[in-house]
């Protein structure tokens, strides 16, 4: 191996390309870049400001921190919505006279001047709520005017009473601590916007109206097809958004003790920017209350350490309008790319220097020699059948298939002409087996392990396994349950082929040919699945040894077949029985001479066997070619190989026409037939095996005679 | 969007290639084809009188309707290239770098050892393309996947005998069609059609064809047979680029099983496949990215495609390395097809 | 009368330094105790927004002299938000840097009120300027605007002088601004003595010049004859100036307003006839009056909110006819001076 | 584009404008006068500036947040440099690449980088403000140079019409023939009836959009070098007013949807005659300022809820996002 070889393995097997695709498919991304700008803002400002972060300076400048945020909350959950609500500021300064009026003026107790600015809020978002949600104006046009309107309603308020709410000489304990009071060392309004948002954000997450919020905001369309009641939920959110507009409004006056023109004035954009800054989307559906917060915390903390550090007017604005735009940009082109971004670097191929193989060439004198055997085969369901990648036959010699369309195919005997879909499953139903009782066990492919029972109901076993800690993506959930066999203590032992791409993904596994395959274990008694092995390239075809102490199961991408012992002095671990194989090993069977049946899904060729040891000329290649035209393991060709208990090849059929069986991932034999299937191919083959016994059947095999 | 230049950078550049459309509108017609006669490994044809003569291996066939191919004449070594003069005497070129004038051996500048297309001018000149300084005319592909481009175009003048290089530094040229006081050559590495006067002066007149270009012959309309042996392939153009695997490919490969154009594929189960190639359902869809192919194009007397002829990926009547025109017919050797096509012009356009 | 004693020291306190040159023979405490009293403290100024000339004259007398006396001087500008303005003083009442005297120009009656007392009881003095509001700060300097808005009164019964036409305009701030509601009180004061004056129509700027101009141009379209208006601020003023020479009425119509006395916004416009007269605040005087009280604070050694004092600067209004080279300070010189 | 059976908004409006117009002629006195009609024209006239510049960008299915800002803004600065004795030519010469530079910014992003309209200009309106009032401006208002081309142009009159009203109608004829007659102009309505259509059938959208946004800004700056000429001065918190709401509302109140691709130049001049004719009757009447915004507001609301009754949204065929 020369220097730059070896190089090579070491960067593509010891650096961890492939987190970083895993990290992008989390949804928490998504915050990544807020939660960035609110980290790099506070801490600069925290350490620009002497006593930023004192209990006793935090407490006070929360407090119109916690205002503002109920207020950003209200309007996150508008926009979520699908709309825009400009006129937060005038129902919160009309909310705050609203409060001060009824406290000074009319001299009420205080819950009446919070009855007051909630009344105040509700009726204002009622208004807005059924302008913009029942009559179905344009939201920033129509919540625009009725800011104007309530500004204006406001200042006329104040011109009149104002005078009066200062010569008022009200008092109240509960006033003046709410005003400037705190609780455990949090500002009552804090305390408020920290409930708000808790309560807000379960509402959106976890309860149908919160569901039907983001779906209006989705699609307007589709939730009103959906049957969503849109005019109600959007009307919602707009009293939503004015109730929290009225709750800080009422803060605001506790803390104030009184209300001016400049009350709440440029509220709205202040708010707006800080739910964009957030990265909540206008046009609804996408964001949510944490990041709402975020902005605002961003937002304030950047104004007022501004005029605290003492810059001249303006400043602000600059910033904020930098801030804004950057913050939005970023966002949009995120948001674009994200998908665009993920699959350039989803596939992350490893190094692999694959083992000298003996050909197989016709010809070459070696028990793999491929032959044309395969291309006698008669034709079961052709055409009618999609994918049949296992066949098994029942003790009725009726026999059973998956097809891609997620159904399992039952062909009757003896000519096998007529069919039935004996059970839907969905997914793509690959491995069968049967167990003692006649039940039909498969694994199907991204969904898990299911068994049919003979009355046809379909039963999921399992679809998790434990995770493991190390792991970024979630590889509880099995994505490529492959192949599946029963041992005689009923439990059942499966193969899940790649943590890293759903079933159908299959093929890319191989350019990655990354080790994720396991072998997991379903305990019927009490359900439970566990792990046995990990890190397998393609851990696929599963299959018991004759004497059910011991089982064998393939690993397609290192053409490797291994033997895991089940009891014995062995038991618990796997030995390698037949290595370097010149083609790619999947479903693996019993054969009634004591030996086994092994599927070649396709045949390795020296292109890609050395493009295993370019992992970086792997990587370029999924990045600057589209995927049609991706180098692949030659899975035109494939074959049947018959071995023994210990790993001596027997002999090898193969189709090389390509016409009957191009590429083979499952053989099964019965009565002196080889039935053969193929995930890519449209038919089963039965293939009458010379001088095979006449009377083995694989349940006989496996459960004894009789039913 | 403008900013793809530098996110290039990052995600690395799209690889593409010319389209099939146009003039290149695939369409099954070779395919369709009636074999005039299957002839193994047909390569270069040539017309003599009303004769049709054809290269296959050691030997040159005369091959007629319903008769048993003819041998004209056989060599020490596999022929690479085939003329007729206009007195009618056969010109072949070697796999061995020698050139045979009726039968006699002439001696050629050291320089050419790779003859892949031979043409007579009316007047008697002779053009010779060597595809390569250093390669013989079958270590092609080993041409191609060192960016060859040491090939060269020689002219003998009427009644002299000495050659004289008209032009050098050409990636693999492939065929003449000698046109005026000069000649159209077909470049095929760079996937291109040349004109080259006789004083060497060089000007494309075709270029970003969709596969690499063999052969030339006149048409009777004035125009051009051009056969295209192979197509052009996203990943053969990739590994072009790719130095280290290319070079591995090279020292630990063998030759047909490479990632490089051929005249057949599908044949062995050690070839590369490529996605697309997939046969599902039983069916290999014909538009899959292929590492060989069967196009003969049509060009007008100004040299613009104006129709052509198709074998797709799943066809059989590939690596179409010449055709010829004759007697309100086309004639075609496959040599991945191992056949000489025939097809009536009426049909052609 | 105690008060004025206190202020008699204070002004003591300022002269000793030049007695004590006088007297070199003993030592005098004075100077001692006064740098002892001063050391280091904080002086804050928050106006309504630093972008006005009133704003920006303050801050550059008031730093003058913090400087001189060792102390640190600091400005917040909340550029007319009142939530801002609010946010500054909390956060400067909390701050560890908390200043000893709060310098306050409030944007109405009552919108600081409750923060300005609890800056008092954090230890804070509390100084309010120009714009009075209800809460009693430790001192009150500026204008009375109801005084200011006599001056303006009788000096636009005057311009239009007995044989006129007697109909008067009023362009008023807003109806919320203590400084526009005084103004108006003043005004009307001075009109009830002068029952044949009459006011024809009051619209308000909003303290905006284009709005002013609008609403003036519409005044005077409907009252053709009249003789004179009284616009609240020169900030706006320049818009009723403007709608005044688009309907060629600068020798007809006399306009009054208020200001800062900043060279290019006041003096400059009498000079060319675009006011009649201003009501001018004496930025020196009043910058000066501040000053003494912060000192007079810093040393009284009381606590916060024990005096009550209002020092209302003296004002007049200045005609084209008594302006003199230094009726007006220069704002562009205080800021070269700065530097 | 638009149902001319139904009640249109524009009708709407143009009827509102006619009844309040008709009342006032009748009740108030020396309403009908000349003068005063001139000065409802002139006092709207800068407001009508900018909501054609405004309109443009809207019937592009865009929106312009930065228009105030760049006005005021631009022109501040501009008298800055000339108080700090800077040649005339000069100034202009950088405050217009100024002005071209932030409305090449605002159509770069939303053309370019896909950022919504009302983000970049709200962001960019901000940053203008900001940068030029922290960085380029000392004062609040900057006053315009003693005896300044600008105040003479202030003064100009024709036949006793003050000369913004003069180049109010020039714009609005000028940005009329741009729509209807050229080809851009038509592009312009293509763009905003569906970009994607538009794009497909090879218009330059993104170009186009630039163009607009550019466009905007240099009527913005126009508008501004106005107000300064008539007031000897400008004063930037005019930013912080609600001056855009208003140019906003001009545009659309008179028709022009905010979906964009419809509506034209008559649609600015219905909305600005409403206005127009609502505050200077109202003025007339001596309503204070605060009572006059309430009213405005509501009539303007009322032409809206009018509007949504006679032509309804559907939910079929509602745009996403489109708010």
């Amino acid at each position: 191996m020369t220097f730059r070889e070896r190089l090579q393995s070491w960067r593509y097997n010891l650096v961890p390309d492939h987190l970083i695709g895993e990290i992008l498919t989390k949804r928490w991304t998504d915050n990544a870049i807020p939660f960035l700008a609110l980290v790099i803002t506070v801490a600069g400002f925290g350490t620009a400001i002497p006593g930023f972060f004192k209990i006793a300076s935090l407490q006070d400048s929360t407090r119109q921190l916690g205002e503002f945020s109920i207020v950003v909350t209200g309007l996150v959950v508008v926009m979520l919505g699908g709309g825009i609500d400009l006129s937060v500021g005038s129902i919160f300064a009309l909310s705050c006279f609203a409060a001060v009026s009824v406290f000074f003026i009319f001299e009420q107790p205080v819950w009446m001047a919070l009855a007051a600015a909630i009344a105040t809020g509700l009726a204002c978002g009622a208004i807005n709520g059924y302008l913009v949600g029942v009559l179905r104006l344009r939201a920033f046009l129509t919540t625009l005017v009725t800011f104007i309107i309530g500004r204006a309603l406001f200042d006329i308020l104040v011109v009149n009473f104002a005078a009066q709410i200062q010569l008022s000489m009200a008092m109240s304990d509960v006033w003046d601590f709410i005003g400037d009071g705190t609780v455990f060392g949090f500002s009552v309004s804090v305390l408020t916007a920290i409930v708000f948002a808790i309560v807000t954000h379960i509402a959106l997450t976890r309860s149908r109206p919160g569901w039907h919020v983001l779906a209006v905001g989705g699609s307007r369309r589709s939730a009103h097809n959906a049957g969503i009641r849109v005019k109600r939920t959007v009307f919602l959110t707009y009293v939503f958004s004015g109730f929290c507009a009225s709750i800080a409004g009422f803060l605001i006056a506790t803390r104030l003790s009184g209300a001016g023109p400049g009350t709440g004035l440029n509220l709205e954009i202040l708010a707006l920017t800080a739910a964009v800054v957030g990265g909540n989307s206008l046009g609804g559906g996408r964001g949510s209350i944490v990041k709402g917060l975020m902005g605002a915390i961003v937002v304030l903390v950047m104004t007022n350490g501004l005029i605290r550090l003492g810059y001249g007017t303006g400043t602000n604005q600059m910033v904020l309008g930098l801030m804004l735009a950057v913050a939005v940009i970023i966002d949009i082109r995120w948001l674009k790319n994200r998908h665009k971004v993920l699959n350039e670097v989803y596939v992350a191929p490893v190094y692999l220097k694959m083992g000298e193989t003996q050909s197989a060439a016709p010809g070459s004198g070696t028990p793999y020699e491929l032959d044309n055997r395969l291309s006698e085969t008669e034709y079961i369901g052709l055409g009618e059948l999609e994918g049949p990648e296992d066949v098994i036959l029942d003790r009725d010699d009726n026999l059973y298939c998956g097809t891609r369309h997620g159904e399992i195919v039952r062909f009757f005997a003896p000519d096998y002409k007529r069919s039935e879909v004996f059970a839907h499953i969905g997914g793509f139903p690959l491995g069968l087996a049967f167990d003692r009782s006649g039940n039909l066990i498969s694994c199907v492919g991204a969904m898990g392990l299911y068994s049919v029972s003979p009355e046809r109901e379909v039963k999921r076993l399992s679809a998790e396994t434990a995770r493991s800690w190390t792991s970024i993506v979630d590889d509880a959930r099995l994505r490529d349950p492959n192949d599946c066999d029963v041992a005689p203590d009923g439990r059942i032992y499966f193969t899940d082929s790649t943590k890293r791409y759903d079933a159908h993904d299959w093929a890319l596994d191989s350019i990655e040919n990354r080790a994720s395959g396991r072998l997991l274990v379903y305990d019927p008694k009490d359900g439970s699945t566990k792990t046995l092995l990990d890190g397998y390239r393609y851990a696929n075809g599963v299959c018991m040894a004759h004497d059910g102490k011991s089982l064998f199961f393939a690993e397609s991408w290192a053409c490797r077949v291994h033997r895991y012992w089940l009891e014995g002095p062995k038991a618990g671990t796997a030995e390698c029985v037949i290595k370097d194989m010149p083609g790619y090993p999947d479903n693996i069977n019993r054969a009634s001479d004591g030996n086994y049946w092994m599927a070649w899904l396709g045949m390795r060729t020296p292109s890609f066997d050395l493009s295993l040891r370019h992992p970086g000329m792997r990587k370029r290649m999924t990045r600057r070619l589209p995927q049609d035209d991706w180098l692949f393991p030659n899975i035109n060709t494939g074959g049947v190989v018959k071995f023994s208990g210990t790993g001596r090849i027997v002999e090898t059929l193969g189709d090389l026409t390509g016409v009957s069986h191009p590429m083979v991932t499952s053989m099964r034999e019965h009565k002196g037939y080889l039935y053969v299937g193929g995930i890519l191919n449209n038919r089963v083959g039965r293939y009458r095996i010379p001088g095979a016994d006449e009377g083995w059947t694989g349940p006989r095999s496996y459960w004894g005679a009789g039913k | 969007m403008i900013f793809d230049p530098i996110l290039d950078l990052f995600r690395g550049k799209a690889v593409t290639i010319p389209p099939l459309d146009g003039a290149f509108r695939p369409n099954t017609r070779l395919d369709e084809a009636e074999i005039f006669i299957t002839l193994a490994d047909a390569d270069n044809l040539a017309v003599r009188g009303d004769a049709l003569l054809a290269s296959s291996g050691n030997a040159v066939y005369e091959i007629a309707a319903g008769a048993a191919p003819r041998v004209v004449e056989t060599f020490s070594a596999p022929v690479t290239a085939l003329a007729v003069s206009p007195s009618g005497e056969l010109v072949a070129g070697l796999e061995t770098g020698k050139l045979v004038i009726a039968g006699k051996e002439v001696d050629l500048p050291s320089a050419v050892g790779c003859i892949t297309a031979l043409a007579f001018e009316g007047d008697g000149a002779l053009w010779l393309a060597n595809g390569s300084a250093t390669r013989s005319p079958s270590m092609w592909s080993a041409d191609l996947m060192a960016h060859g481009e040491t090939g060269s175009v020689w002219k003998r003048d009427p009644g002299s005998t000495a050659f004289r290089e008209i032009a050098s530094g050409l990636a693999f040229p492939y065929g003449l069609h000698p046109a005026g006081d000069g000649v159209v050559v077909s470049e095929s590495w760079r996937h291109r059609l040349i004109r080259i006067d006789a004083a060497g002066k060089r000007d494309v007149v075709a270029d970003h064809l969709p596969g690499y270009p063999a052969r030339l012959s006149p048409a009777g309309d004035g125009g051009v047979w051009l056969s295209i042996f192979a197509p052009r392939n996203r990943l053969i153009e990739f590994i072009l680029e790719e130095e280290h695997y290319r070079q591995d490919m090279m020292a630990e490969v063998e030759p047909r099983f490479w990632i490089a154009p051929s005249f057949s594929s599908n044949r062995s189960f050690l070839e590369p496949l490529q996605c697309g190639g997939i046969k599902t359902m039983g069916v290999h869809k014909p538009w899959s990215p292929s590492l060989s192919y069967g196009l003969v194009v049509k060009l007008d007397a100004r040299l613009r495609p104006v129709s052509s002829l198709h074998s797709r990926a799943n066809g059989v009547r590939h690596g179409t390395c010449s055709a010829v025109e004759l007697g309100g017919h086309v004639y075609i050797a496959s040599r991945g097809g191992d056949a000489v096509l025939r097809i009536n012009l009426a049909e052609v356009s | 009368m105690r008060l004025m004693l206190k202020l008699l020291a204070a002004a003591a306190a300022l002269s000793m330094p030049f007695l004590a040159v006088q007297a070199r023979a003993q030592e005098d405490p004075g100077p001692a105790a006064y740098a002892e009293a001063m050391k280091g403290k904080r002086v804050m100024l928050v106006p309504m927004a630093m972008g006005f000339d009133l704003a920006q004259g303050w801050a550059s007398y008031i730093k003058k002299e913090v400087d001189a006396f060792g102390g640190t001087f600091e400005t917040r500008d909340p550029n007319w938000s009142v939530e801002a303005g609010a946010q500054a003083i909390t956060e400067a009442i909390s701050s560890d840097t908390r200043p000893d005297v709060l310098i306050v120009h409030s944007p109405d009656l009552n919108s600081y009120a409750r923060l300005l007392k609890k800056a008092q009881a954090a230890g804070t003095y509390v100084i309010l300027i120009d714009n009075p509001a209800n809460f009693a700060a430790d001192a009150f300097v500026g204008s009375d605007w109801d005084r200011l808005g006599q001056l303006e009164a009788e000096a636009v019964i005057k311009g239009c002088g007995p044989n006129s036409s007697k109909k008067i305009g009023l362009v008023q701030g807003d109806q919320v601004n203590a400084s526009s509601l005084y103004q108006y009180a003043g005004i009307m004061k001075v009109m009830a003595k002068n029952p044949d004056f009459q006011i024809v129509a009051k619209p308000d700027s909003n303290w905006d010049a284009t709005t002013s101009r609008n609403v003036t141009t519409t005044m005077l379209q409907q009252n053709p004859d009249i003789c004179g208006i009284i616009d609240f601020w020169d900030g706006d003023a320049v818009g009723a100036a403007a709608a005044i020479r688009d309907a060629k009425m600068q020798d007809k119509v006399f306009l009054v307003t208020t200001g800062g006395g900043e060279k290019t916004a006041d003096c400059d416009k009498l000079e060319d006839g675009t006011y009649g007269a201003v009501v001018m605040t004496e930025l020196h005087q009043q910058s000066r009056d501040i000053n003494a009280i912060i000192k007079f604070l810093l040393q009284s050694g009381q606590a916060p909110g024990t005096s009550k004092t209002y020092i209302y600067t003296l004002e007049k209004a200045t005609t084209k006819a008594d302006l003199k080279p230094d009726s007006c300070w220069d704002l562009k010189a205080l800021q070269t001076a700065a530097q | 584009m638009r149902q001319s059976r139904k009640l249109s908004q524009e009708g709407i409006v143009l009827a509102t404008a006619a009844v309040i117009f008709v009342v006032a002629g009748l009740s108030l006195p020396g309403f009908l006068t000349p003068d005063n009609l001139v000065s409802i024209v002139r006092s709207v006239s800068v407001l009508g500036i900018l909501a054609l510049g405004m309109a443009i960008v809207i019937i592009g299915r865009g929106i312009d947040l930065a228009a105030v800002a760049i006005m005021a803004m631009s022109v501040a600065w501009y008298l800055q440099l000339l108080n700090d004795g800077m040649a005339d030519g000069t100034a202009i010469a950088i405050v217009l690449c100024g002005v071209l530079a932030i409305g090449l910014l605002n159509g770069f992003l939303v053309a370019y980088a896909d950022v919504p309209a009302i983000f970049v200009t709200l962001a960019s309106g901000s940053f203008v403000f900001g940068y030029v009032r922290s960085q380029l401006i000392s004062q609040d208002a900057v006053p315009v140079p003693p005896d300044h081309w600008l105040a003479r142009f202030g003064g100009l009159r024709f036949l006793d019409i003050p000369i913004e009203v003069f180049i109010f109608a020039a714009l609005a004829v000028l940005i009329f023939l741009f729509l209807r007659f050229t080809k851009w102009g038509r592009y312009v309505y293509y763009a905003g009836d569906n970009p994607i259509a538009a794009r497909n059938i090879g218009i330059p959208v993104r170009p186009m959009l630039v163009l607009r946004y550019v466009i905007s800004a240099l009527i913005a700056f126009v508008a501004g070098l106005l107000t300064a000429a008539s007031l000897h001065s400008i004063n930037t918190r005019v930013v912080n007013s609600t001056l855009l709401y208003d140019i906003v509302l001009v545009a659309v109140i008179g028709g022009i949807g905010l979906t964009g691709g419809k509506g034209g130049v008559r649609n600015v001049l219905f909305g600005a005659a409403l206005i127009g004719i609502m505050l200077n009757a109202m003025t007339i009447i001596d309503i204070p300022l605060i009572y006059q915004n309430l009213i405005k507001s509501t009539i303007l609301l009322a032409a809206i809820i009018i509007d949504g009754l006679v032509n309804p949204r559907d939910e079929q065929t509602a745009q996403q996002g489109d708010i």
